[in-house]
């Protein structure tokens, strides 16, 4: 198995320049690895730094110090932590997907056409990607009368179903899953997860957040834990 | 999305844009700026409405540029439309000469050659964009036979075409844009912005004025005519809504200077600068 | 008491002053220089009004010798009063012969037409100009376009020709249609009639355009390419007429005057008289004639 | 054949001609005499020499008398004449420190250096008829003349005092603002067409010719809201005569005469330099013209100071709206020429409405319009 993403030395700190220059340590010199292919779980109870972790890898939060060197499919290696935010652009757009259990997009815009979206910003055409929009929700037992309507007056069970159908028809290789089956009912969770296990099949590699024990314990091939911040122990599924 | 473009480099280059008012000495650009809380120099009286911004726009790429007013933000926009000229700095656009020459050393007649085939505005007011005594199609055609249409039957045809993609409906295309709602006039200014098929567009504070419901149509539509375009824009905003919503990237402006930049989330959610913090903490 | 003679004088040859002859001259040679092109010039006060012909009065008189024949119409007639009273001004001030004969005259000088008859390379129609800015419907201030004249921005010009088109069908333009004159400014030609534009392009006189009270000169030289504007598909059109003929001369295919008698009946009649006195005593005068396209 | 007659348009301007004498005369009262409207009509003369802008009070005389009393007919004769008239030199600068006063006010002081000097004006006399004036003779003139010549001191007609300036003062006291002026370039207006933005020596030249009214006009727009710089104040205004000199081929001053002027000096507040830390100085805007016409130059004061402030939005701030069109010898031609024949123009015009007519009857119900014309 060929190396996707290595972590070394990683520090997160926020200071609060409105707190009177407060600083909070978020994460302390976290090293770990992922391989193609692999999926990672990370666990710890809330506040450990999971979620910050993950941040820093998408790079919504600006890591303090250390190194994320990710091998890049078409521009070789990449440091996540401190490449130009073109080069973060880019990745994103071709190659490193995020999907969180909040819902973002434009209130008016057809539940399929923001599945579909980000599959035609990486090319593809229209139709075929309105096609695997719609396999998705099938799969995922989005009513069809919703189909045509505006997410954001979804509950949260089926604003998640849109989040994790956009993610995986984009066809990511590297993607982030922040707790993907937390709103969802026995059912759609294992269809979350079996469309998950497809994904990795494709040669994807996943970075996973979840507080259910049922969606680790399928899917995380790898555990890491955390705890204040720190990484703790290593766990092998 | 064109992502060979995105890789072979920038679109647009901007290094140490400068626009000063009034009579400044040799030091006002010192005396001004984030540090100093004010665009006014103390000594002269000038103001300093943006001074030394550098930054690169790539293709496709959405930039949006946020800050209080005052803070410069529109200044950038108009200076970069050549609304007003600068007071210093240079700009240089590979669709012009391949990048090769500074946008503000052209003349008079090359500008409108650059404002009208490749720039595209969208102002706040739509009268600033709009000829009021034209028709809605009128406006649009004034662009397309700047850019060398003759062809009635084809500007009709156009016209129709982009007043349909902004959801104007065609049966008012013969009509002033005076009598159109807000929504609806700021639709027909996207139209006749677009027409050309510019590569970059600017959006200063675009959906300001109007009702939120009528914003959030309007930001839509921006949203999709960039994703089916792939046009780069440079979106000015003090709402910071606007610019997660649009953008890929931010600037943020403080005093006429650039005291952040970074992706938009990453400026949303771990926003480094004090200023930026504040207004980020003014917005959760 | 004031004396008489105080009130009297004798006037220059063509009664402008040498110095503001020369002047006047030279704007002429600069606007041939530059066809279409407006040169402003000093436009001194005359005996007769504003808008009553002084900027062509002006042109004619700096440029007429007294080997001169000369010719003044108005509305296509020699003897409409305006003519009258700018044909004995000159006379006057100058001693030149004037005509009415249009292949006699030298130095023509119009209001509102162009002749029928073919002018030649021995004749200056000189073109009297209420408003030579063409842009002044579509921006009232000067600066503005003096600039738009400058860059070339005529876009618009071109939007209020599109917005006729829309609102009526056609391009509506009647007298004064907006002509393009070597490929670069756009010009007024003074309110000819449509009938005339055509006549304005490679011309084989010297054309002179004066407007007294905007204070300008343009002149398009002889064998100048000037079209009207159009667009690819709504073309430029000429008056029509139709089948109707000239109550006198039973000609077609010329500008027709529409005039009613007292009892209310209506007919119509050449405009052009010195046309008109030929073709009812002679041969067809040579003519250029504009087919509207199908 | 009706009015396009082929040869009757000679004859009828001659006719027009002697009928509009036979106005003048057909009441067979005694002639006026040259001398008794420059003298009697000493304003309308002075008004006429301003927008005719040539001094030259008989030559006035008779513009207004064979103009039947028609001020715009009148000055625009003298502009005609004007216009054949040899331009040998461009005067000196007119001194008019030196002025010989007849009137001298200011209304920004109670008093000012050297005294108000109320001259000859009928600002405070009532404006009741005066029926005395119906029956005045030479005699009654006489006795009048007589009066007057008793109370006049021939030791003070030796002594020419001259005085200070008003504005002087405000300027020693450094309160008046200095303005960037630009473009001093002098230019002569009858040489050569104005061009915007026009220096001020155009600007002032074109004002001083301008039609009172229109001038009056668009001065007391400025006052009422549609431009900067409100009310105003007169600084001073004198009416007097100046010496007007020019230099010779060798360079020599030469003294030609004298003429009347009418000079004001507005006092306005202005916004001050812009720069940091300015103060709302006052702005002085002059005015001068021919004669003794006040309000000309009150009201060119005005709007000097008003076009140095350009604006668009306001007429009175912007140079091109004020100085075309207080141009009475152009917009008093221009606005005549409507009576001239127009039938081709109009020719031109009735085809296209004709057939966009009948275009749009014909897309109702399918009707056509029988147009006679085909």
């Amino acid at each position: 198995m060929a190396r996707l993403l290595e972590i070394r030395g990683l520090e997160k700190q926020f200071l609060l320049h409105i707190l009177n220059g407060k600083r909070i340590a978020a994460l302390h010199s976290i090293d770990c690895e992922i391989e193609e292919g692999e999926i990672l779980g990370l666990t710890g109870k809330s506040g450990s730094g999971k979620s910050t972790l993950m941040k820093c890898l998408y790079r919504t939060y600006l890591p303090t110090a250390g190194q994320i060197l990710y091998h890049s499919a078409s521009l070789g290696p990449v440091d996540l932590a401190r490449a130009d935010e073109h080069t973060i652009i880019h990745l994103r757009r071709t190659e490193i997907t995020y999907c969180s259990q909040f819902l973002q997009v434009i209130p008016r815009v057809p539940a399929l056409d923001v599945v579909a979206e980000p599959m035609i910003r990486r090319g593809a055409d229209r139709e075929a990607a309105l096609g695997r929009a719609r396999e998705a929700f099938e799969r995922l037992g989005l009513p069809t009368e919703l189909w045509d309507a505006f997410p954001a007056t979804f509950s949260g069970g089926e604003q998640q179903r849109i989040n994790i159908a956009r993610a995986v028809i984009s066809g990511p290789r590297f993607l982030l899953l922040d707790e993907p089956t937390a709103s969802l009912d026995a059912k759609t969770k294992d269809a979350v997860i079996d469309m998950i296990l497809e994904l990795r099949q494709s040669g994807c590699s996943i970075a996973l957040i979840s507080h259910d024990a049922h969606t680790m314990q399928r899917l995380a091939s790898r555990r890491l834990h955390l705890a204040e911040g720190r990484m703790e122990e290593e766990v092998h599924a | 999305m064109n992502d060979m473009a995105l890789n072979s480099g920038w679109l647009l280059r901007v290094r140490g844009l400068t626009k000063i008012y009034g009579q400044p000495d040799g030091d006002s650009i010192a005396r001004t700026g984030p540090q100093a809380s004010t665009n006014i120099c103390p000594v002269t009286g000038a103001i300093v409405a943006c001074a030394g911004i550098d930054f690169d726009l790539y293709p496709g790429e959405v930039l949006g540029v946020v800050g209080e007013s005052g803070s410069g933000k529109s200044t950038l926009v108009q200076l970069l439309y050549f609304d007003q000229p600068p007071t210093a700095g240079s700009a240089f656009f590979t669709a012009l000469d391949n990048g090769t020459t500074d946008l503000f050393t052209l003349s008079n007649q090359r500008r409108r050659h650059v404002r009208n085939h490749l720039l595209g505005m969208v102002y706040q007011n739509p009268r600033d964009g709009l000829n009021f005594n034209f028709t809605a199609g009128g406006n649009i055609a004034e662009k397309l036979i700047m850019a060398g249409s003759m062809n009635v039957a084809s500007i009709r045809e156009r016209s129709s075409n982009l007043l349909r993609q902004t959801e104007v409906p065609v049966a008012r295309m013969d009509q002033t844009p005076r009598t159109f709602s807000g929504g609806m006039q700021q639709r027909v200014q996207i139209s006749k912005a677009i027409a050309n098929h510019p590569p970059l567009l600017f959006l200063d504070e675009v959906t300001s004025g109007l009702d939120v419901s009528v914003q959030a149509k309007v930001l839509d539509m921006i949203r999709q005519i960039q994703s089916e375009l792939g046009i780069s824009m440079i979106v000015v905003s003090h709402d910071l809504g606007v610019i997660r919503m649009l953008t890929d990237r931010t600037l943020v402006l403080k005093n006429g200077r650039i005291v952040e930049s970074g992706l938009t989330d990453q400026i949303l959610q771990d926003p480094q600068h004090a200023y930026t913090q504040l207004l980020v903490s003014s917005l959760l | 008491m004031i004396e008489n003679k105080k009130f009297q004088s004798a006037y220059n040859f063509a009664f402008l002053d040498e110095r503001t002859k020369r002047e006047i001259r030279r704007k002429i040679l600069k606007a041939i220089a530059l066809p279409g092109y407006q040169v402003p010039y000093s436009s001194p006060e005359m005996p007769i009004a504003r808008g009553w012909g002084t900027g062509g009065l002006h042109v004619s008189l700096a440029i007429i010798g007294r080997k001169d024949v000369f010719k003044v119409i108005d509305q296509g007639s020699d003897a409409s009063v305006n003519a009258c009273s700018l044909r004995q001004f000159i006379e006057r001030m100058t001693g030149c012969r004037t005509t009415v004969d249009t292949a006699e005259a030298t130095l023509i000088q119009t209001r509102h037409r162009i002749p029928e008859e073919i002018l030649t390379e021995q004749q200056i129609l000189v073109f009297q100009v209420p408003q030579p800015e063409i842009l002044r419907g579509v921006e009232r201030l000067e600066t503005r376009t003096r600039s738009m004249h400058a860059e070339a921005d005529y876009s618009k010009l071109w939007v209020s020709l599109y917005e006729a088109y829309v609102r009526y069908g056609s391009l509506m333009r009647g007298a004064g249609y907006p002509v393009r004159v070597n490929g670069r400014y756009m010009m007024s030609p003074s309110p000819i009639p449509r009938w005339d534009v055509p006549n304005l392009s490679d011309a084989r006189c010297l054309y002179l355009f004066g407007a007294g009270r905007e204070k300008r000169i343009y002149a398009i030289p002889p064998h100048t390419v000037v079209e009207p504007l159009e667009f690819e598909d709504v073309r430029f059109r000429v008056e029509d007429w139709g089948a109707t003929a000239c109550a006198y001369s039973n000609a077609r295919d010329a500008f027709l005057d529409e005039i009613y008698e007292d009892d209310s009946s209506r007919k119509f009649v050449v405009n052009d008289s010195n046309f008109l006195d030929k073709l009812r005593t002679g041969p067809r005068p040579p003519q250029r004639l504009f087919r509207n396209p199908q | 054949m009706g009015y396009v007659a082929v040869k009757g348009g000679q004859e009828a301007i001659a006719n027009a001609a002697e009928l509009v004498e036979y106005y003048r005369l057909r009441a067979a009262t005694p002639p006026i005499e040259i001398e008794q409207i420059r003298t009697q009509m000493r304003l309308l003369v002075d008004k006429i020499m301003g927008e005719g802008s040539l001094y030259a009070p008989d030559h006035a005389a008779l513009a207004l008398k064979q103009n039947e009393g028609d001020v715009f007919e009148a000055a625009f004769t003298m502009r005609a004449y004007r216009a054949t008239l040899k331009r040998e030199y461009y005067s000196e600068v007119l001194v008019t420190r030196d002025m010989l006063i007849r009137r001298r006010i200011s209304a920004a002081f109670r008093d000012i250096p050297g005294g108000q000097i109320l001259g000859p004006t009928r600002d405070y006399t009532h404006r009741l008829f005066q029926p005395e004036l119906t029956t005045e003779s030479m005699p009654s003139i006489e006795e009048f003349l007589q009066r007057i010549d008793a109370h006049i001191d021939p030791a003070k007609l030796t002594a020419i005092p001259k005085f200070g300036k008003v504005i002087d003062v405000l300027r020693a006291e450094g309160l008046l603002l200095v303005r960037d002026e630009g473009d001093r370039r002098v230019v002569d207006v009858t040489r050569e067409a104005i061009k915007f933005p026009a220096p001020r020596s155009a600007a002032l030249q074109m004002m001083a010719r301008a039609e009172t009214g229109g001038l009056m006009c668009l001065g007391y727009s400025t006052m009422r809201g549609f431009a900067a710089g409100g009310h105003g104040t007169v600084g001073e205004l004198r009416v007097g005569d100046v010496a007007v000199q020019v230099k010779d081929p060798r360079g020599r001053v030469r003294y030609l005469g004298r003429i009347t002027v009418t000079e004001c000096e507005m006092v306005n507040s202005s916004k001050g330099s812009g720069k940091k830390g300015s103060l709302p100085l006052l702005s002085v805007g002059y005015g001068l013209c021919f004669g003794q016409n006040e309000t000309k130059a009150i009201c060119m004061g005005m709007l000097d100071n008003s076009l140095r402030e350009p604006n668009e939005a306001n007429p009175a701030n912007s140079q091109e709206f004020t100085l075309y069109h207080t141009e009475g010898v152009e917009s008093y031609g221009f606005t005549n020429h409507l009576k001239l024949p127009h039938y081709v123009t109009f020719q031109s015009g009735l085809d296209n409405l004709r057939e966009a007519m009948q275009r749009t009857l014909a897309s109702y119900a399918g009707l056509t319009v029988e147009s006679p014309a085909k």
